[in-house]
């Protein structure tokens, strides 16, 4: 294990910056999310939750997939992708990181979306483990252990330092550049921390929950549970919870005309809305309620089922904590998920 | 509060079970102290088990009448005073079917924002108690008192609304007439330079993330289908592409609810990212005032707007920034 | 697929001389969609036009862009030759090359370069342009003329001639207007009631007309063809049915001291008038300020006298309401106030007076009896100046910027009477200018100068002021270079006119534009002289613009002419470019009735499906496309955008703002 | 067109101006048949009314690359379509002053009257405005990057 002096971070990210770009949460306009950092950025890791997740890194809400320049009658297509800088994408949280495997499973199974592929293998992840869990967070009901070992490397945060270790040949790559900076040493202050962590872990409100029922098997008891009405009645059909939510992958391809002809650009696109998946022939979803149960069936049914029973909730809380009217996975849970919500 | 709760679930309760309503909508209880939700309560049992009223029950009901005045039966609704001119402005649209509906006019006395609360450093929040001007704050990891005027919604926090509509009242304790000036803020980006208030606003927008929730809670963008979504308006999108799709966004959602936003400050408090939204809104406001005489949107659920409505002498657009508008 | 095709006009060498208009259809070839490219020298020629209706056969063009001059020259006729080779006549779009290009741009590159961009904007909103279908709508087979002076009673007359029925609406008691108060017209001197009069009595007999004297436009709603006019029937305490025009009420009235407007006020008549001998109709009026029964309820007298029993001190105004196809207005003119010519000290001397008021003088029915008698003390003056453009091609803003027109030739008229008739009176005229182009008009002026003696001055008057009882008239001899004062008995000005104020009210009413001198707006200052630009609205006299009585009866007749041609359609074709809501999106907020001009929108309640068989009945907008005009209003007003405006369509202007853009 | 602009030429501003048919547009073609000029840079969309304008033409145009918008309408008073232009010039007395807020430079939209006797005030107006604009420089601040890559 090593470490670096809190006060020393910035030399830290100074020189992982030199040679690579740095993603970390970096406090805007008063609200901390992920941006690429620099010199006098106000970077926060003790932001437990940034506002949207580091998802942003390989899957961003928006982004050019190619162009059609037209000149007369005459179309040419122009690949935009360019060689992607390697990166570093630090502070992830354990249950982040988690998401980022879900989504992984989405878009680097065949067949592979290059565009997220290119980004995610230039990428070095560093996470950084929870000492802090809110009422909010439920990971553990996930099988995630937020003070365990993730990522390329993983560290801890005390007061004094952050800690380091890394897991992967890529962790390992930029420990090894940035070795003048770390020094041995933190095994037992890790510990302790851990320790204490996942005893305020086991005394979360959520930490307990019981998804005893979401198993493909009951797939129509659940689909057709008269609960989704009630449930769903105050939802407002916005796209927070998909847009804050780590693992949401959903996005709409659409054109842009410029003056040289047409972008093609992809961005996020919300199962809450009414126009998603808009066909020639109308919706297949027509009330909120149907786009309401899409979304958590897809997390805790319909995803697992075709991912060995990988659900694609993390338990991170942000659609918690950021529901204009309070609805979110965790009352689908209570409400649905097994006799011990009860 | 507690007593106005009680008195509001009585009434409730006597509404349904006498049959006079088919349906109460109100608020109900979350998983924490802070996170009530609204609800559509049918049945005696269903408000037993969940209805609350407490200093977190934020959320405008109003716009949830769109939908549930057209359902059989009479509806009847709790509303806040600043609730009030949502719903005279849906009634004057012809979104609500005014006699679908029993207004039930309940005091306010302030919100309480649980981001602010926990932005002073207050983590789980397991209750809170309301004296006066002190809220005692109870934590899982203790108790500390806040100065309420420093944690409440930004739309109480300058709010002298009364009831604008109500076919019954539960009002225990009269909330003081204050002298607020809500304008204040606008004010202050007013007189910085143009420079200054670009960077402002290109910094606040920058965050926005196009998630909607302003515009799916705004009682006055209560449209079928929002230009936004509209394939065919020329302007639909579905993300921040550039600097120029964050302000459009946002102008053309101010400039269609200008003559006919409340002020009720629903787009503020859902903001994931508390971009200040309310701050273009008012903008409008307080420029229309200025500009063609002081007009309340959903005082009156009757008249024009101040942008459906002239007079010959009506300021030069040129010349604006001489005038009462800057 | 869309198959275009392009028409680049040279508009002989206004276009092609900075546009090259070869280039621009050669680069226009290769836009997306463009099937076809052509130019030619005029295209709105016969041959031009023959050529885009081949290109659309052979072509099977689905739209047509035309690169030449203003839509508001050319487009009907574009439009028309796309419909004649069997393409709707909507799908054309009119690129503005010339006004808007060619003229005003001097660099070929550059003007090359717009005229690209202006034409693919064309083609960018004809993309989007739909097949519109004109409507229908009836035509109510019957005319409002407004104003009973010569302008309205020739238009009336000749309309009811053609077998149409026509209503006279005059706000005065009787018709006649302005001419009934001129003593002799120019050019030829022959008497104004003489030739006025046997028309007016044609007005009452003519079994077509209906005469509304005393009366006014209240309301008027509807659209060409249907009209719905609400009309103000003033009291006049005469019932018009049973007075007979004896006027003995006249003789017996004690109140005689109400001011004779038709005389100019320059004599009294009786509280119960009529105003003038050969009034039509030949009805009594009752000056409600100046009756004394109705001012301090005694006396009666007249009602006494009455042998028909026709006076009604209670009566009270009326409404009555009335369809029309057309209107002509024909509201007249006024002499403008004098108050800003001071130094002509008009209101401080009797003997300084209009041209207006000298009619009056020299009538035969006036308040001298046609003899010339100073006002001041009823002599006979001996010498006479005129003063030319009182208020007339007035630049400094207390008169008027045109020049009204009739103002030389009265003044030469009045001349010459006055030395016809009292050869021993001295005439002297100042003048800026003497204009005189009309048939007979400068050989008549001649006659004034050369035949009767009269001198004419070039040179303005800066003051007229009283000396022990002389008008002394100081101005400029430009001629001789010198200033001079005539010492005057007398001192008319030639004052100059203005629309009738009450036209703004009817302009209002109407729609119709009016510009800043309060003239109405004709639709085309060379083309379409007589109509309104409100579509069955016509203007006829100097409601228009300046004008002489032979002038007047000549755009009367043409307003007929016009009326009596849309009369006779049984049914109009109505503007298809009109709002139109996607009822689908509409949320029926009324937001778009708040602020159509027309009243064109109304709500209904419509069914919808939502689906899985369920329905819902949803207000939402509907529009009258007879009523609407296609302005617009309501689309921006509308939050969601279902209203949109046909051939004006959001989506159209976006793609042209696109394509204007465009560098 | 290319071999036109090649030349990178200072700074000429895009302008766009929406015109009335019936009093602006005829305006413009009056200043066309009396060969009052003004810069080529300015070119009409010819709408019904100035009422027809819709905001979001406005914004659009700014993110098409334009780089001032101007609004001409019949003179108050004298609307085509009576009280068309008194509804424009409340959404836009509004409307500028909101974008002003935004931190939008208030010189680069504008609202002319002009009717369709004065052609030589359409060219006095548009020469004005482009005098304007070309002081103020290119619109930044409106603009959409992606509708200029690639220039």
């Amino acid at each position: 294990m090593l470490k670096i002096a809190k006060e020393r971070l910035n030399d830290l990210y100074a020189k992982i910056n030199e040679s690579m770009g740095l993603f970390i949460p970096i406090k805007k306009a008063g609200e901390v999310n992920y941006h690429v950092w620099g010199e006098g950025k106000e970077v926060s890791l003790e932001t437990l939750k940034t506002v949207k997740s580091p998802k942003n890194m390989f899957f961003p809400q928006s982004e050019n997939m190619m162009k059609f320049k037209t000149e007369g009658k005459n179309i040419e297509i122009i690949d935009v992708r360019d060689e992607k800088r390697p990166f570093v994408l630090f502070g992830v949280k354990p249950c982040d990181y988690k998401a980022i495997e879900v989504l992984d499973k989405v878009f680097l199974a065949d067949p592979v979306d290059s565009y997220y592929q290119s980004r995610r293998e230039a990428t070095t992840i560093v996470t950084l483990a929870c000492s802090k869990p809110e009422e909010s967070c439920f990971c553990k009901v996930f099988g995630i252990d937020a003070t365990a070992a993730y990522g390329d490397v993983t560290t801890w945060l005390d007061d004094e330092n952050l800690y380091w270790q890394a897991n992967t040949e890529k962790g390992e790559a930029l420990t090894a550049l940035l070795k003048g900076l770390l020094e041995e040493g933190g095994e037992a202050e890790v510990a302790a921390q851990q320790e204490a962590t996942k005893a305020i872990i086991d005394n979360l409100p959520f930490s307990n929950l019981d998804l005893s029922r979401f198993k493909p098997e009951n797939l129509n008891e659940l689909f057709d549970d008269p609960a989704w009405a009630e449930m769903s009645e105050a939802c407002l059909g916005c796209g927070t919870c998909t847009f804050v939510c780590p693992t949401c992958q959903c996005f709409d391809i659409r054109d842009f005309k410029t003056s040289e002809g047409v972008i093609r650009y992809r961005c996020w696109d919300s199962c809450m809305y009414s126009d998603f998946t808009l066909m020639a022939h109308g919706n297949s979803r027509t009330t909120q309620m149907q786009r309401f149960r899409q979304r958590f069936m897809h997390k805790l049914v319909y995803y697992p089922s075709q991912n060995d029973g990988l659900y694609s909730c993390v338990g991170c809380g942000r659609c918690v904590n950021k529901c204009p009217q309070r609805l979110n996975i965790v009352k689908v849970i209570k409400t649905l998920g097994g006799k011990n919500n009860d | 509060m507690k007593d106005v709760e009680l008195k509001m679930l009585e009434r409730a309760k006597e509404l349904l079970a006498s049959g006079e309503v088919a349906r109460v909508v109100g608020w109900k209880k979350g998983d924490f102290c802070y996170d009530p939700s609204p609800a559509v309560f049918k049945t005696v049992e269903e408000l037993e088990n969940g209805f609350v009223y407490d200093y977190f029950c934020g959320a405008n009901l109003s716009k949830y009448l769109i939908d549930v005045s057209k359902k059989e039966g009479k509806t009847a609704v709790f509303l806040k005073p600043c609730d009030t001119y949502s719903f005279n402005q849906l009634v004057k649209e012809h979104r609500i079917k005014r006699e679908n509906v029993y207004v039930i006019a309940v005091e306010c006395m302030a919100k309480l924002d649980i981001e602010k609360i926990k932005a002073k450093g207050v983590s789980f929040v397991t209750g809170v108690e309301v004296v006066e001007k002190d809220v005692k704050v109870s934590s899982l990891y203790g108790e500390t008192t806040l100065y309420k005027p420093e944690i409440v919604l930004e739309k109480c926090a300058v709010c002298n609304k009364t009831h604008q509509v109500k076919d019954e009242e539960i009002i225990l304790h009269e909330r003081p007439v204050r002298d607020v000036n809500r304008f204040a803020e606008v004010e202050k980006l007013e007189a910085m330079t143009e420079d200054e208030r670009f960077a402002f606003w290109k910094e606040q927008l920058s965050k926005c993330i196009r998630c909607n929730a302003c515009r799916n809670v705004c009682p006055a963008c209560s449209c079928i289908k929002c230009v936004f979504d509209n394939p065919n308006s020329g302007i639909a999108a579905k993300a921040n592409d550039s600097e120029f799709e964050e302000k459009m966004f946002h102008i053309i959602r101010a400039y269609h609810v200008a003559g006919r936003c409340t002020d009720c400050g629903e787009c503020s408090r859902v903001c994931p990212q508390n971009i200040p939204l309310h701050l273009l809104n008012r903008k409008f406001i307080k420029d229309m005032d200025g500009l063609y005489g002081e007009y309340q949107a959903g005082e009156s659920s009757e008249g024009k707007t101040p942008l459906t409505s002239y007079t010959e002498e009506d300021k030069e657009p040129n010349d604006v920034f001489n005038g009462e508008a800057k | 697929m869309q198959r275009i095709g392009v028409f680049i006009c040279w508009c002989g060498s206004n276009i092609a001389a900075t546009v090259d208009v070869e280039k621009v259809a050669e680069v226009i070839k290769s836009e997306p969609g463009v099937v076809y490219s052509a130019n030619y020298q005029y295209m709105c020629s016969e041959n031009g036009q023959q050529l885009i209706k081949q290109a659309i056969k052979e072509h099977n063009l689905t739209g047509v862009v035309v690169g030449a001059c203003s839509p508001r020259m050319h487009e009907a006729t574009f439009r028309k030759a796309a419909e004649e080779a069997g393409l709707n006549p909507y799908m054309v779009e009119i690129a503005n090359i010339r006004e808007h290009c060619s003229w005003i741009h001097k660099d070929m590159d550059e003007a090359t370069e717009k005229a690209v961009i202006l034409v693919r904007t064309a083609i960018a909103k004809v993309k989007l342009n739909a097949p519109l279908t004109a409507g229908e709508s009836p035509v109510v087979k019957r005319a409002l003329v407004i104003g009973g002076g010569i302008a309205g009673i020739q238009a009336a007359l000749d309309i009811a001639d053609a077998g149409f029925e026509v209503d006279i609406v005059e706000k005065n008691a009787t018709i006649g207007g302005r001419m009934a108060q001129l003593d002799k017209t120019f050019p030829t001197l022959d008497c104004s009631a003489c030739i006025l009069t046997p028309k007016m009595v044609d007005c009452a007999q003519h079994e077509k007309i209906d005469i509304l004297s005393y009366s006014e436009v209240e309301d008027v709603k509807g659209f060409v063809g249907n009209f719905s006019v609400k009309i103000r029937r003033k009291a006049r305490f005469v019932d018009e049915t049973k007075c007979t025009g004896c006027k003995i009420c006249m003789e017996k009235c004690p109140s005689k001291k109400g001011l004779n407007e038709f005389n100019m006020n320059l004599n009294t008549r009786p509280a119960i008038y009529i105003p003038f001998a050969q009034a039509i109709p030949n009805v009594a009026v009752i000056d409600p300020t100046q009756c004394i029964k109705m001012k301090t309820g005694k006396c009666g007298i007249c009602q006494k006298f009455c042998g028909v029993g026709a006076i009604d001190y209670e009566q009270k105004d009326t409404f009555i309401e009335r369809q029309y196809g057309a209107i002509v207005v024909a509201t007249g003119f006024k002499p403008i106030a004098l108050d800003n010519f001071n130094e002509y000290g008009y209101a401080d001397n009797k003997d300084v007076i209009t041209s207006l008021e000298l009619e009056r003088l020299m009538n035969a029915a006036g308040p001298t009896n046609g003899v010339l008698l100073r006002p001041s003390d009823g002599e006979h003056p001996k010498v006479v100046t005129f003063i030319q453009c009182v208020g007339s091609r007035d630049t400094s803003g207390c008169g008027k910027p045109y020049c009204s027109k009739i103002c030389c030739m009265y003044t030469a008229k009045h001349a010459m009477m006055i030395r016809e008739k009292y050869p021993d009176t001295e005439v002297h005229v100042f003048y800026i200018d003497v204009r005189t182009p009309g048939k007979n008009y400068d050989e008549f002026y001649r006659r004034a100068v050369e035949q009767y003696g009269v001198d004419y001055i070039k040179g303005m008057v800066g003051k007229v002021y009283n000396e022990n009882g002389k008008l002394m008239v100081q101005g400029s001899n430009l001629i001789d270079n010198e200033q001079i004062t005539i010492e005057s008995d007398l001192v008319v000005l030639a004052t100059a006119i203005e629309p009738e104020p009450s036209v703004r009210k009817v302009a209002t009413l109407l729609t119709a534009s009016i510009d800043t001198n309060n003239f109405l707006t004709e639709s085309h200052a060379k083309l379409r002289p007589v109509e309104s630009p409100t579509a069955g609205v016509y203007l006829a006299g100097v409601c228009q613009g300046p004008k002489d009585i032979p002038e007047t009866v000549s755009q009367a007749s043409a307003c007929a002419a016009k009326v009596i041609g849309l009369l006779v359609k049984d049914k109009l074709k109505t503007n298809p470019c009109v709002a139109s809501p996607d009822e689908n999106m509409c949320n029926g907020c009324s937001q778009c009735a708040n602020v159509c001009a027309y009243g064109a929108i109304t709500y209904i309640d419509k069914e919808f499906r939502l689906g899985g068989g369920k329905t819902e009945i949803r207000r939402v907008a509907s529009v009258n496309p007879a009523v609407c005009q296609g302005c617009g209003a309501c689309t921006v007003t509308c939050p969601s955008g279902a209203m949109d405006l046909k051939g004006f369509s959001s989506k159209q202007i976006m793609s042209e703002v696109e394509a204007i853009c465009k560098m | 067109m290319q071999d036109v602009t090649t030349e990178k030429k200072e700074f000429t501003p895009n302008i766009v101006a929406f015109c009335c048919n019936w009093c602006s547009y005829a305006g413009a073609d009056l200043a066309g048949s009396s060969r009052l000029t003004y810069p080529a840079n300015v070119k009409i969309i010819r709408v019904p009314c100035s009422c027809r304008v819709n905001p979001m033409f406005i914004l659009k145009a700014y993110q098409q690359g334009a780089d001032g918008v101007i609004l001409c309408g019949c003179h108050p008073g004298d609307c085509h379509y009576v009280t068309g232009n008194y509804y424009t010039r409340r959404r836009m007395a509004t409307l500028f002053s909101f974008l002003n807020y935004m931190g939008i430079e208030k010189e680069r939209t504008r609202v002319e009257w002009v009717s369709a006797a004065e052609g030589a005030r359409f060219s006095a107006v548009m020469n004005d405005f482009v005098k304007t604009i070309t002081e103020l420089g290119e619109n930044k601040r409106l603009s959409d990057l992606r509708v200029k890559e690639g220039e």
